[in-house]
């Protein structure tokens, strides 16, 4: 047995539409005329939101804020197709994942405001505390994955980072601990091409980042995360498969950071703006617009009045949020 | 009543609150088949089998967030690391999570686990295997941090940290495992968490410790009128018996096996030239280890503070 | 310590040397601790020294 | 000389230190294209270049790990943690590793590297980005802890742990880093490590702060006669500097923005409690944040320390 | 473009000589049989070092021990490929490799007898102390291998770990900074298929090891570690890449625990005769041997007289280290 070939491996990628807005029928997921306008009013509702969010940080109504723009397919996309009894665990920058599962608006925009009441996510949904510590959520979804196969409950979990949470041994470990125990867990990695400063390519010479899977004995896949229906149906099959006991799924959304990281961050200073305008042009939301649009389905008009819908929504939550009273030094010892 | 050693004390206490509450789940290195590498868990799970006594994977920090998981979702995760040595990679799972989720979601989700570790020297074991670390942790906001010093206060004081609904570091004397038997009523006792124990009374010097430095103190208090207080919870402390008796005595001496620098004999020492400083007739003294890392076995009765340097203390400050 | 054995006199403006037990207690007995030497270690004052010591009228 | 703030301290502390010994190299997360999130390390990647200034994989153990490797071949790493919340999943290596590296290889090998690392509150940043933990660092032996409290005596104790051979943890009290402007000697000069500062005479009462709570604690004594200590050095301690004036003023006063429990005003206050404790007139007083996790922006000012808890415990020990 | 393929990937095995010890002759590794003597001498003495501990420990002369037994072609194969300009970053159950390098005997013993002054590695020895916290010394070599690299010294870095290290965040963090920057470092992995009471399934998913160096983007190749000529080629040639600048290599050598975890385990509590018994059979030290034999080149008579000297150098090692004083307190401050 000289240099025998132990194992071979592939790793796919998955798209629906394409650039253009045109579908590919056979991979097509199923979902009603319906849901997917739903999803179109949720990605403008996350695009609106974020935009108003970093006017109030700019008018110092709202501390430091990390803008979504760009990822709102792979936001809302995976989280369209979770069940209220799954359980997801977010980083920091999955406002688009709140919006679409109904976390009250106002409480969202406290947290960014530096008021901790933000985080008493309701009783009817279970979705965990924000996570700073890049990474150290990963570990929580595999833990309460343990407690659903233990309880022999019917849900999955969903846990949200980025590309940069790759390089972090939390990652790797919880990766590692759903592979041995087979659990219900899907691991969702918003891949948005930058860390902070830092492109993809510093953060690992991994050709895909899907390709992590192969060391955990479970399957990754690359997605086009710019492409909702994409990541929506690689998402309902990853929980379909994990709500069934077949184990983890490792989701590579490839998407991009199309803001500063955060508002206190000047992306000017790292990256050129030909990236920047060539994945302007990738929109996700200008891709199901024209996907949309082909069937008649969105004129432009249509698009402004979600919009102007939107709007109205983040106006009314904006002024909640201010309303609220500040909060009491007797809050410090609350919980 | 039965004569149980810690090792046996703490088994029990496992096995009936994990027959009384079945959201009670063990995991961690070797703690299954293999029943833990001190033996402490044998048996348990053979009796409730593979999914409440977990082997996991060799990985401390995934165990500590994995548990932290558990806890949020309603269960009552027991974690063990292996040794003290060993907790330095779950830091930060234990630091920034466990111990702040309640106060950060302001209640929406807490985290009622016990992590149990083996500490302190004195067994003659590799690196990293004899480490006193407690003070770093009684640092952590929202963490309790315990100490049973025997048999009897291992089954009580881990009862009362099981069903406790915050995280609760359960740090076991290694040196005591199998050294001392004691009665342990076969029921159900809590010893609650908060309380110190007078240990033996005496009106000339107070003498605080706690874990496997107890059992020496005690030895070594012999000849003198000392009062000494077994803390069995290092955070929060119980100010009221230490106050009590210092009030007393006026005079105190604490001894750790930890180093000196920020150990946990600085708070207390601190908590009492804050609280009871008109009641103090001497210098309060702290006998520990060096500031040194804990050496291998061939220095290590040199490093841990030993029954000549307490008694050295105890009669520097009955001169005052 | 030798010096703890013959206690050499006080020397001019020395502070006397006691716990804040023991300056709350000359205090009560309006006891001036200045320029006293103890029989405690390092000459400092001890509770039963105050005893030996002159009152001020109360 | 020149009137600079912090960050240009810094600044040129590390480019002149670069420029005169080649064994220094920067790495971590962001400072080097970017020029860090504060720019303390701006241009320092153009002018020494991609080597010496690396940008890192986002992961705090493997900087600090990958440091420990360096600077036992002869380098003299400066690994940034971006926040000082984010020191704790890189807690291992410093504790296990770095700081014991010359203990327990009996010389052979040594581990001279500077953590450099932004911390404490009041910037209004998000979770994490405001701790204060340097007691837990003042608890591991072999590791040495700096916090200047300007930018003077930023740059001179930089350059002094530039060159230490041991490993040194410089926290950089990022409240103050464009707050003060200074005369910055431009050539160079060293403060001392272990050598505390009095930065203010008084007779009456001590007080001891370092960081960003020395300019709070500065504006809060006007009126009273109080001597103020800038520690500068949080471990060693400078024994000398506190015991000489607690023997002057016979109070003490800690001012610190960590938690109570187990911070280091407790060593502080333990020393004075065994080693001044026949000069003391008053309680030892501690000015702390309560034991809770640092709070998000909304209440950051009612944790922190403010100038009426300083002065109220001025005026209670000024009772005695 | 539907479910295309991203990427395909191959994972191979060396292995040189077979379990009866004949050789694949195109793999066989340039030694002289001088060499090959040398290498066989090693195994022995690291085999009779590992028995006399052993007795040492049980007669209560040395504290817990780990043995090696079964690991000698592993750790003696890889170290014979070093050069002493390279840095070693052991865990602590590679005295094998210690033996090969020259690692002075009684210090070796006395290490385990409890005494820091084992860990004052000589002068001429680029070996870092033992590595107790499992895992914590890969970024370490990562470390080193910087620092070559930006002094353009000549040299490589070895790191040793056992399978359960790969659990564990520093493994992955060390593998994604060494591929990031593509340093000289040779990764070994010893896979002796326990950690202490887990068995390999129980530590991951993953099918072989060799093949996590997929998420990492360089080469990871399964070694059978019990072929002292497969572990040596393999270790010259990433050594060799290492040093010309192309980069890390990861080597699982696939071997087993002969015995115990430490000589304070039980391993019967958790692992079958059959299965211990089925890996005696394939004992590297047997296998050189048949190879040997084969040519003529070994004789019992032979393998005797290695015998016999490796054991009087090891009587010689235990006199000195018993031999040496007790460390005086003071040596709590040395360093
Ligand atoms: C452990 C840790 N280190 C550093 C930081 C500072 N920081 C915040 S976000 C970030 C980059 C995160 O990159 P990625 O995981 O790709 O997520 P993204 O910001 O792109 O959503 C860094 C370095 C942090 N929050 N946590
Ligand atoms: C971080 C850490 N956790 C736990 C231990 C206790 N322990 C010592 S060796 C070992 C198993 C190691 O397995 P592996 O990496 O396969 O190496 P092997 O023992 O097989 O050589 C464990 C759990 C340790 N030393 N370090
Ligand atoms: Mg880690
Ligand atoms: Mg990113
Ligand atoms: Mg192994």
């Amino acid at each position: 047995m000289p240099e025998e070939i132990l194992a071979t491996f592939q790793i796919k990628r998955l798209s629906v539409l394409n650039e253009n807005g045109s579908a590919d029928l056979s991979l097509m997921p199923e979902l009603s005329a319906d849901e997917i306008w739903r999803m179109y009013q949720l990605m403008v509702l996350a695009r609106c939101f974020d935009e108003r969010a970093v006017s109030l940080q700019r008018e110092g109504r709202l501390g430091t804020y990390p803008p979504i723009r760009g990822q709102e397919a792979a936001q809302v996309g995976s989280a369209f197709a979770l069940k209220a009894s799954d359980w997801v665990f977010p980083s920091f920058r999955e406002m688009g994942a709140h919006l679409t599962l109904g976390y009250p608006i106002p409480q969202l925009l406290q947290y960014w405001g530096g008021d901790e009441r933000a985080q008493k996510t309701p009783p009817d949904l279970n979705i965990f505390p924000f996570c700073v510590a890049v990474g150290s959520q990963i570990p929580h979804a595999v833990g309460a994955a343990l407690a659903i196969r233990y309880r022999r409950d019917p849900a999955a979990v969903v846990v949200y980072f980025g590309d940069g949470a790759t390089s972090k041994g939390d990652f790797h470990e919880a990766m590692n601990m759903a592979g041995v125990y087979q659990l219900p867990v899907v691991f969702i990695c918003q891949n948005n091409q930058w860390a902070i400063s830092v492109p993809l390519k510093g953060q690992t010479a991994s050709a895909s980042l899907a390709q992590k899977a192969l060391g955990y004995g479970f399957e990754g896949v690359q997605v086009d995360g710019n492409d909702i229906l994409a990541v929506y149906r690689a998402t309902l099959n990853a929980l379909e498969k994990a709500r069934s006991g077949a184990g983890p799924t490792f989701l590579e959304c490839l998407t991009y950071r199309m803001a500063d990281h955060t508002t206190a961050d000047d992306a000017g200073r790292y990256r050129s703006d030909e990236e920047v305008a060539l994945w302007s042009g990738r929109d996700p939301i200008l891709r199901l617009e024209r996907f949309l649009a082909a069937s008649g389905a969105w004129t432009p008009e249509q698009g402004r009045v979600v919009k102007d819908e939107a709007i109205a929504l983040i106006d009314r939550a904006v002024g909640e949020m201010e309303a609220a009273p500040h909060p009491s030094p007797a809050e410090l010892f609350d919980g | 009543m039965a004569q149980l050693n810690m090792v046996q004390a703490i088994n029990q206490a496992l096995a009936d609150e994990m027959a009384r509450d079945d959201r009670v789940v063990l995991l961690g290195e070797d703690l299954g088949r293999d029943g833990g590498v001190f033996r402490v868990t044998e048996g348990l799970q053979e009796r409730f089998g593979p999914e409440r006594v977990l082997d996991t994977p060799l990985c401390e920090s995934a165990i500590m967030g994995a548990a932290v998981g558990m806890a949020a979702y309603g269960l009552r995760p027991v974690p063990e690391i292996q040794f003290m040595g060993f907790t330095y990679s779950a830091f930060e799972q234990l630091f920034a999570h466990a111990a702040r989720l309640r106060s950060r979601s302001r209640g929406r989700f807490s985290c009622p686990l016990v992590v149990r570790t083996p500490y302190g020297g004195g067994i003659k074991a590799p690196e990293l295997h004899e480490e006193s670390t407690e003070a770093i942790f009684c640092h952590i906001p929202g963490l309790k941090v315990v100490v049973p010093s025997g048999p009897y206060s291992a089954k009580g004081l881990l009862l009362a940290a099981l069903r406790d609904p915050d995280p609760v570091l359960f740090l076991e004397p290694t040196r005591l495992y199998r050294m001392i038997k004691e009665e342990v009523p076969e029921g159900d006792y809590q010893l609650e968490l908060g309380k110190a124990r007078l240990a033996r009374k005496g009106s000339a010097v107070t003498v605080v410790a706690w874990g496997s430095m107890l059992e020496r103190v005690l030895k070594s208090v012999d000849g003198y009128d000392a009062e000494v207080i077994d803390l069995l919870t290092l955070n929060p402390l119980d100010l009221e018996t230490l106050l009590a008796s210092v009030q007393k005595t006026g005079r105190a001496v604490i001894v750790h096996e930890a180093i000196k620098t920020c150990g946990l004999g600085a708070e207390i020492a601190a908590t009492l030239a804050e609280e009871a400083m008109l009641h103090l007739r001497a210098p309060i003294l702290r006998v520990t280890a060096p500031d040194v890392p804990v050496p291998l076995a061939k220095l290590i009765d040199q490093y841990l503070p030993g029954p000549d340097r307490i008694r050295a203390a105890l009669d520097e400050v009955l001169k005052y | 310590e030798p010096e703890e054995e013959s206690p050499p006199a006080a020397p001019a403006g020395f502070e006397g040397l006691a716990t804040p037990m023991v300056r709350k207690m000359a205090r009560e007995r309006g006891i001036d601790l200045k320029g006293i030497r103890g029989t405690g270690p390092h000459g400092c004052i001890k509770p039963e020294d105050l005893d030996q010591m002159p009152q001020a009228a109360q």
